[in-house]
């Protein structure tokens, strides 16, 4: 073995109380609420100064009131994968640079991991899980998507479907050209770049006929 | 103490609903207050771990300071307007095209979303020894990494260096430079206005900010006279990825022409230096000439000598870059 | 109060950077504390012993009554490195703290440039000091230390004892001397190392060269003390300087000479022996060219 | 009988999961009392460490715990540690802390005091061979045999190249075919490049996150990998368990590229966490860690000889290839000599090399390895060639091209099956080359038009794996595969060759993947373009015996001999009366009933025990079918794509505008066509990241990295690649397959890569610049005559 000298009181062993605490605080399975933010309260400015936000929010998420907990620096796709359990906006980055976590703010693509969700307060946020109609039949993206045979992967497609989506919000009749330009904020790796062109085409293709 | 480079720092958060409010904030804290707009630039600093601010103040709900109002002498542009309502702003796009063409190559269309003008223009330097954490000049340390005879410099300046090499990231800049654009700046003592390039800061003057804003003020508006309204624009950026990547050089003009002759002319370049730079010098020469090749040629070498263009280690493709810019900017770009 | 500015290098490792700049606040408060306190001691001094000075060059009168009205303190060359030198002095404090302080321009050119001037001046007293003048005008000696000591003795207990009289430079001044010499040249030296990490006339930067980041942490750190110190000691300097009480000295910077009665009154003719010459030194200010006397030391003929 | 699936575009069964946001990827997995890791990472290149205290760190609240190096197994040299107290990189793990969250667990990392002891660091391969070069590891600079050594050149060798030649001393490894120096002798034109190939970051979409918990006495872990036998096997190892209580859930793969392949060291980190503190751990790799941990393609510094007849024949192909091997070794310079001889077919071959340790991130296969490499640095030198020849640059290829009786590499192995010369035809009319190269060289405005084309090959496939079927009461079919699910579509694809035997539609077929506690099967890795071949014949193995087994079950209950029966639509029939039959389903009842090789009670001898372990898992399931694929095979399996490629060069800026981009392949039948094209566009586009804008740059002082970020990286967007392009396949079967597939992720790389080298090339007139990648500013120096801005030998930049 090495000869590092490690100093560091031994890990505490979890007390019942804690143990419990701590399935209270990362919940279960699927809405683990507390997933990434509850660490030591002063390091995380939660003290309240007067003027500044509260901490308990409701956001509306696929239109649905959704009441949660969120600290100030927390980004909106913490909020969502963390705390709303809606693990579908994926972290590809984290900084704004992949896509893969877009969402729709009130319509319009955003990066979830580059927005604070205490900004979106009011605001009505779609995500991947929001397409579906209440039969749980497929968005017509979705639907453009699947009949072309969609991702590789597929980690980036929840970012890409949802850039689509707001694409034909603007432009229901994009040139190949065009909707190049309007995806040009998400990266696939497996550069599956052809088939997804093909795929938002046909999913405008899609929802013009839908309309 | 250890280094890590993920999850942002915990903050007081403020979300004003008035300009005022907001520089009353930001008094308070000084050099403890961080002023958020798109945050696509602040993000980077937060989950990096480099910059804590005690508190940030979020403009996101100061509805005076979004929108583009037009008068008859010109156009107003409130610094929180998004970077795609800019770019897809008809009025902007008929009359001051290089200005929305600018912002449209503006990172991608989630970042212009959310990224504002004010923002883009008060960005902060992407030098990557700087962003990396490293205790630079611009840090607030001693010494210049990025300007050594080991660097690896290809995308710092040609000109302008104060120790620091790093140059200036915004698409924007140049377009407003080029439109004669001010500044509107507010503080405690009250409102200021700057010409589009006097609120660029030289690192000669102060190495740690990139423009002229202190810490308790905010550029609320910027102003386009309508002086160059419908001219002859030339906007171009030079970037190694077509999305999502910083100008390697970026150029703007505003040429008026009458009967073939340039009558009058503004330019600007970015990407060359600490700041985006106004080619005065470059404007005269070409005042009353006809805009060929040739003078598109000579102007571009009158423009290398203006700035007395020193490359680096790595980045001495900018000079002929920058130089065929500036000759396209004038002549177009059909050879 | 912090001391220091540390920074973490690119490896995590802690590196100083340079001094803090509360040092600076420091400097500035202790030099005018300094002056404000020496101010008030000498005022309530200057009340209880008035018209003294009349009575005490009486007996001395016999010795030197020969002397000329005028002699000569510094002569031509020496005032012109002085005000050089102030100059750059001045040149160099703003350059380096008023953007500190808020007061923002382009100096680093200006701050470098004034160095080198500097530099050269200071170069140049050394040799002509070596060569030219008595090495060891500046020495303290035996007698400097007694006047010293009583001189403190009469600041602290008030008596009226009177000190031993100075050669040319009383040892005040010599101490002053001292302690410039020393912040200037610390300032100077890593200064003058510094500029290896800019572009300057001399090259393009090249910042690894000789030092690692925590050596030069301590150039740093040296240039920075070197900097506050000459705060302080600049600030004292120019309260003297414009003492009414010292302004026979502060004359004798501008035109050379000192009169016949501060002399006796101040020196004592057997440290700072005065010696007829016949060539007048050329260029000096003086009415009465023949009168010219010439201090000890000052050999510049 | 039921249409051939094969050959048709079926949506991959996971694919609603995928675009409904409802697929779980390893970290969209939650346990109760689930707690967070984070990692400390080495900020030097090479250091030592000295000291941890982490009492403020463990004292604080919420947090539970540490793993440093020395609670985890210790690897012997060179083998990667998942922890380490001699990081050999920056960005290498050091330790671990497990928090109630991420930012509490962050805060703690900052917490720690560390001291650390710096240790000498080399970034470039040459460096390190400099006589008084730094090696990468404290053990030496390279590895022999099963041995570090460290090789050091002498002056005279570095005296003899000069500073524009890359000096050629002693050789870590080297093969020979033929006599080099006689070869040279008959050649007409000899070209002597010194190329520099950069090393890049896979960068796959999903960082490997992982999650683990203990259960039981098992281990239950959510990990990001691309093959899921494997890892479950890997895991057993590196935990020292048996393979029973190693449960690995791995149902999708947010992209490897041969980042994954069985998982990554780094995935131990929560395993023993979680042991050691009782609880669920979650490890999310962010993108800044992915970027050291993640793994990347290794850069190569090399000096390429090649000598040509008069007629254009390669007489002399002189390789000596220094590889940028990273702290553990990883290399693919001497592999890639075989593609060269196997695509050049040269008359004469030297391929000589040393693997260097370097102190950057660790390497690992990337797509093609060694081959793209190859072709990046080769095919530009033929287009120099035919120009210096007076040879048309596609006949240079057709002349130098291997057919049927070709023999390549060091053993000079045969092939299965080889149809590169069709895909040149085929590619020249699908991508107009007679026309395009009229274009070649015009200026138009201030854009040059440059046309490239490439003939990239790669080994495309292994054998030896089993296929594990059951047919179900229900009368379906469910194929367990063990290979991953990145995306390529062969956890389905591959099993049609199942179902095909059987004559199933596919609406009866279901795929069972992903998870091992569903009893998969031992399966190739789902790398290297291996599984197409490899389970199209395990499946079509399983398929085989699942007929044979329904036919006997058939026989017994309705008399007659076996063979009498067919299988079709979910029946098994007589043939000369179909009426008389049962349905899959009875007959599955029927297994079940006769027990023994029908229900899984006695899986076959030739098996491998994992599968033997998911065969008796699933007995009395249904009819439990497994059969090891032992069908001959005799020679190398290679697939071949040839790319063309448009290009405009602005001769003022240096930009590159991507005008069309055509790919022809040779991979036998065509499985699923729609994928086969995203596979080879796909990966013809990572190829072209590679030749326009993927990079590493590391501070040359200290050793850090800068290209950290995605957008410092550079790997290509969508704007970056063509609007236009097309795709084809010469659909030729492979003998040696049952269906006649072949694999395809490797060869399109380097298709894509050369193809746009050579048409960047062409727009120069021929210009080679003999680097990748070809930024703007280096054609732009180059268009301008400026004195290029990085030596003939500069690796990362």
């Amino acid at each position: 073995m090495s000869e590092v000298e490690i100093i560091g009181t031994p890990e505490r062993t979890v007390s019942r109380r804690k143990f419990i605490m701590g399935v209270i605080a990362t919940g279960a399975t699927t809405s683990s609420v507390g997933y990434l933010f509850r660490g030591s309260q002063p390091l995380l400015g939660a003290m309240a100064v007067q003027g500044s936000v509260e901490r308990l929010v409701t956001l509306n998420v696929n239109d649905q009131q959704r009441r949660v907990d969120v600290l100030n620096q927390e980004t909106l796709a913490m909020t969502l994968r963390y705390k709303l359990g809606l693990t579908g906006t994926k972290l590809g980055c984290d900084r704004a640079e992949c896509g893969a976590c877009t969402v729709l703010i009130d319509g319009v693509a955003s990066y979830a991991c580059s927005v604070l969700t205490q900004s979106v307060r009011g605001k009505q946020i779609t995500t991947i899980e929001g397409l579906e109609g209440a039969d749980g039949s497929l968005h017509p993206v979705q639907q453009g998507v699947f009949d072309e045979g969609g991702f590789q992967c597929a980690f980036c497609a929840p970012g890409f479907i949802m850039s689509m989506v707001a694409m034909i919000e603007e432009n229901p009749n994009p040139t190949r050209q065009e909707a190049a330009q309007a995806l040009s904020g998400n990266l696939c790796r497996c550069c599956d770049y052809e088939k997804i062109l093909n795929s938002a085409l046909r999913g405008a293709e899609y929802a013009r006929r839908q309309a | 103490m250890a280094v890590i480079r993920d999850m942002i720092s915990g903050f007081e958060l403020f979300q004003p609903t008035a300009v005022d409010d907001a520089i009353e904030l930001l008094s308070r804290y000084g050099d403890d207050g961080w002023v958020l707009s798109g945050g696509l630039d602040s993000f980077d600093w937060f989950k990096d771990r480099i910059k804590k601010p005690t508190a940030v103040v979020d403009l996101a709900n100061v509805e005076e300071l979004k929108g583009v109002r037009i008068s008859s002498d010109g156009v107003e542009i409130g610094a929180m307007t998004t970077i795609t309502e800019v770019s897809k702003h008809p009025h902007l796009l008929e009359n001051y095209s290089i200005l929305a063409q600018a912002a449209g190559h503006i990172a991608t269309p989630q970042i212009r979303n959310r990224g504002t003008l004010g923002g883009n223009l008060s960005q902060d330097t992407r030098c990557w020894y700087y962003r990396s954490g490293w205790p630079c000049y611009r840090a607030g340390g001693n010494v210049c990494y990025a300007g050594t005879p080991t660097s690896m410099n290809r995308e710092h300046c040609i000109t302008g260096a104060s120790r620091c090499v790093a140059v200036n990231p915004s698409d924007s800049a140049p377009a407003l430079i080029a439109l004669g654009a001010q500044f509107v700046i507010r503080g405690p003592r009250g409102e200021k206005i700057v010409e589009a390039q006097d609120y660029f800061m030289s690192p000669a003057v102060d190495i740690q900010r990139m423009t002229v804003l202190k810490a308790d003020e905010l550029l609320t508006s910027i102003r386009i006279p309508s002086t160059w309204s419908g001219t002859d624009f030339y906007y171009e950026k030079m970037e190694d990825r077509k999305a999502w990547d910083f100008a390697l050089v970026s150029v703007a003009s505003a040429i008026k022409m009458n009967g073939g002759i340039i009558e009058d002319a503004r330019l600007a370049v970015n990407g060359v230096a600490p700041f985006p730079i106004r080619l005065e010098p470059v404007e005269s020469f070409i005042k009353g000439k006809k805009p060929t090749d040739e003078l598109g040629m000579a102007a571009g070498k009158l423009a290398l000598s203006t700035i007395n263009a020193q490359p680096l280690r790595h980045n001495s493709f900018k000079l002929p870059l920058m130089r065929n810019l500036v000759r396209r900017s004038i002549r177009g770009t059909e050879g | 109060m912090e001391l220091w500015r540390k920074l973490a290098n690119p490896w995590g490792q802690e590196v100083l950077i340079g001094i803090s700049w509360d040092l600076m606040w420091a400097a500035l408060v202790f030099g005018l504390g300094f002056v404000a306190v020496h101010f008030v001691w000498a005022y309530a001094k200057s009340n209880q012993s008035s018209g003294s000075d009349l009575v005490d060059l009486k007996p001395d009168s016999s010795k030197g009554w020969n002397l000329p009205v005028k002699i000569l303190r510094h002569a031509m060359s020496e005032r012109v490195f002085h005000w050089l030198m102030s100059v750059a002095m001045i040149v160099l404090l703003v350059t380096a703290f008023f953007p500190i302080v808020g007061l923002q321009f382009a100096w680093v050119e200006i701050h470098w440039i004034a160095g080198l001037v500097l530099s050269a001046t200071i170069l140049y007293h050394i040799i002509h000091a070596t060569f030219w003048q008595n090495f060891w005008a500046m020495w303290i000696d035996k007698d400097d230390i007694e006047s010293g000591k009583s001189e403190l003795n009469n600041i602290l207990s008030n008596n009226e004892k009177e000190a031993p009289k100075a050669g040319k430079y009383p040892v005040d001044h010599k101490l002053f001397h001292h302690a410039a010499s020393v912040a200037g040249l610390l300032a100077i030296a890593t200064g003058l190392l510094m500029m290896l990490r800019i572009d300057t006339w001399f090259g393009p930067a090249d910042p690894d060269k000789f030092f690692t980041d925590a050596q030069w942490g301590v150039v740093y750190v040296f240039h920075g003390l070197g900097g506050v110190g000459l705060i302080s000691l600049v600030i004292t300097h120019i309260y003297f300087a414009v003492r009414p009480d010292k302004w026979w000295i502060t004359k004798s910077m501008f035109f050379g000479w000192i009169t016949r009665d501060d002399y006796l009154k101040h020196h004592d003719p057997e440290r700072w022996v005065i010696k007829k010459k016949e060539t007048p030194k050329q260029g000096t200010v003086a009415s009465n060219e023949s009168e010219l006397t010439y201090g000890e030391g000052d050999s510049s003929t | 009988m039921a249409e051939k699936l094969i050959g048709q575009d079926i949506s991959p069964p996971d694919l609603v999961a995928k675009i409904t946001g409802r697929a779980k990827y390893s970290e969209d997995f939650r346990a109760d009392g689930m707690i967070f890791a984070k990692l400390l990472l080495s900020p030097m290149p090479h250091c030592r460490v000295l000291r941890i205290d982490a009492s403020a760190a463990l004292a604080m609240e919420g947090v539970f715990g540490m793993l440093t190096a020395d609670d985890v197994p210790a690897v012997d040299a060179p083998g990667e540690p998942c922890l380490t107290n001699e990081p050999l990189y920056e960005g290498e793990a050091i330790l671990a802390i497990a928090a109630v969250d991420e930012t509490t667990a962050a805060e703690a990392i900052e917490l720690i005091q560390i001291d650390y002891e710096p240790l000498p660091f080399v970034l470039n391969p040459l460096d390190s061979l400099h006589p008084d070069g730094p090696n990468g590891r404290l053990e030496g600079n390279t590895r022999v045999g099963r041995e570090i050594k460290t090789i050091k050149w002498t002056q005279e060798d570095f005296d003899i190249a000069g500073p524009e030649k890359m000096p050629m001393g002693e050789p870590s490894d080297e093969w020979t075919v033929g006599d080099i120096e006689k070869g040279f002798s008959e050649a007409k034109v000899i070209l002597d490049e010194t190329v520099v190939h950069q090393s890049l970051t896979h960068h796959p979409m999903e960082p490997r996150s992982t999650m683990a918990y203990w259960k039981n006495g098992k281990i239950y872990m959510h990990t990001s990998t691309q093959s899921v036998s494997r890892t479950r096997a890997a895991l057993a190892n590196m935990l020292d368990l048996d393979l029973e209580d190693v449960v690995l859930v791995g149902e999708f793969c947010g992209g490897g590229f041969g980042s994954k392949i069985s998982g990554s060291p780094i995935m131990q980190v929560p395993a023993h966490l979680s042991r050691k503190l009782n609880r669920p751990v979650m490890l999310r790799i962010t993108r800044y860690e992915e970027n050291y941990l993640g793994r990347a393609r290794p850069g190569m510094q090399a000096r390429i000889k090649i000598g040509f007849r008069e007629d254009g024949r390669i007489t002399a192909l002189d390789i000596y290839a220094l590889g940028d091997g990273g702290p553990y070794g990883t290399n693919d310079h001497m592999s890639g000599g075989s593609t060269a001889s196997l695509a050049y077919q040269p008359l004469n071959q030297r391929q000589r090399g040393v693997g260097v340790y370097t102190n950057t991130p660790p390497k690992a296969a990337q797509r093609g390895p060694g081959g793209a490499q190859y072709i990046g640095m080769l095919e530009p030198l033929m287009d120099k060639a035919a120009r210096e020849l007076g040879i048309d640059r596609l006949d240079l290829r057709r002349i130098n091209a291997p057919d049927g009786n070709s023999v390549f590499g060091p053993r000079q192995g045969g092939l299965t099956s080889v149809h590169v010369k069709e895909a040149i035809e085929k590619g020249v009319e699908l991508f107009g080359w007679n026309e395009r190269i009229q274009r070649s060289g015009q200026l138009n405005g201030t854009k040059k038009t440059g046309i490239g084309l490439a003939v990239s090959p790669y080994t495309a496939g292994s054998t030896g794996f089993d296929g594990l079927l059951v047919i179900r009461p229900d009368g379906k079919l469910q194929i367990h595969q063990g290979i991953g699910n990145l995306g390529t579509h062969s956890i389905a694809d591959t099993g049609r060759a199942a179902a095909d035997v059987l004559g199933l539609q596919w609406k009866d077929c279901e795929i069972v993947w992903g998870d091992t506690s569903r009893h998969l099967p031992w399966s190739s890795v789902q790398a290297g373009s291996q599984t197409t071949f490899a389970h199209t014949r395990a499946n079509h193995a399983a398929g085989m015996d699942a007929k044979r087994k329904l036919q006997q079950i058939a026989a017994l209950d309705l008399g007659g001999s076996p063979s009498d029966y067919e299988t079709s639509d979910g029946r098994v029939f007589h043939r000369s009366n179909p009426s008389r039959g049962m349905s899959l389903g009875a007959a599955a009842e029927r297994a079940i009933s006769l027990g023994g090789t029908y229900s899984g009670a006695e899986p076959a001898e030739d098996l491998n025990d994992m599968t033997k372990m998911a065969v008796r898992g699933l007995e009395g399931k249904g009819l439990v079918v497994a059969a090891r694929d032992n069908y001959p095979r005799e020679g190398a399996i290679q697939s071949w794509v040839v790319g063309f490629a448009e290009v405009e060069v602005d001769v003022e800026t240096g930009q590159v505008d991507l005008i069309n981009y055509t790919g022809v392949a040779d991979v036998g039948t065509v499985l699923h066509p729609r994928s086969l094209r995203a596979q080879g566009l796909g990966g013809s586009i990572q190829g072209m990241g590679i030749a326009m804008s993927q990079k590493w740059v590391f501070d040359p002082v200290w050793g850090v990295s800068f290209a950290n970020r995605l957008y410092t990286a550079r790997p290509p967007g969508m704007l970056d690649v063509p609007l236009d392009m097309d795709w084809a396949a010469v659909e030729i079967p492979d003998p040696q397959n049952p269906v006649g597939a072949k694999g395809i992720g490797e060869p399109p790389v380097g298709a894509g890569s050369a193809a746009l080298t050579s048409a960047i090339a062409d727009a120069l007139d021929g210009r080679c610049l003999c680097r990748t990648p070809l930024t703007a500013d280096v054609i732009l120096a180059e268009i301008e005559g400026l004195e290029p801005a990085y030596g003939p030998l500069d690796l990362h930049v």
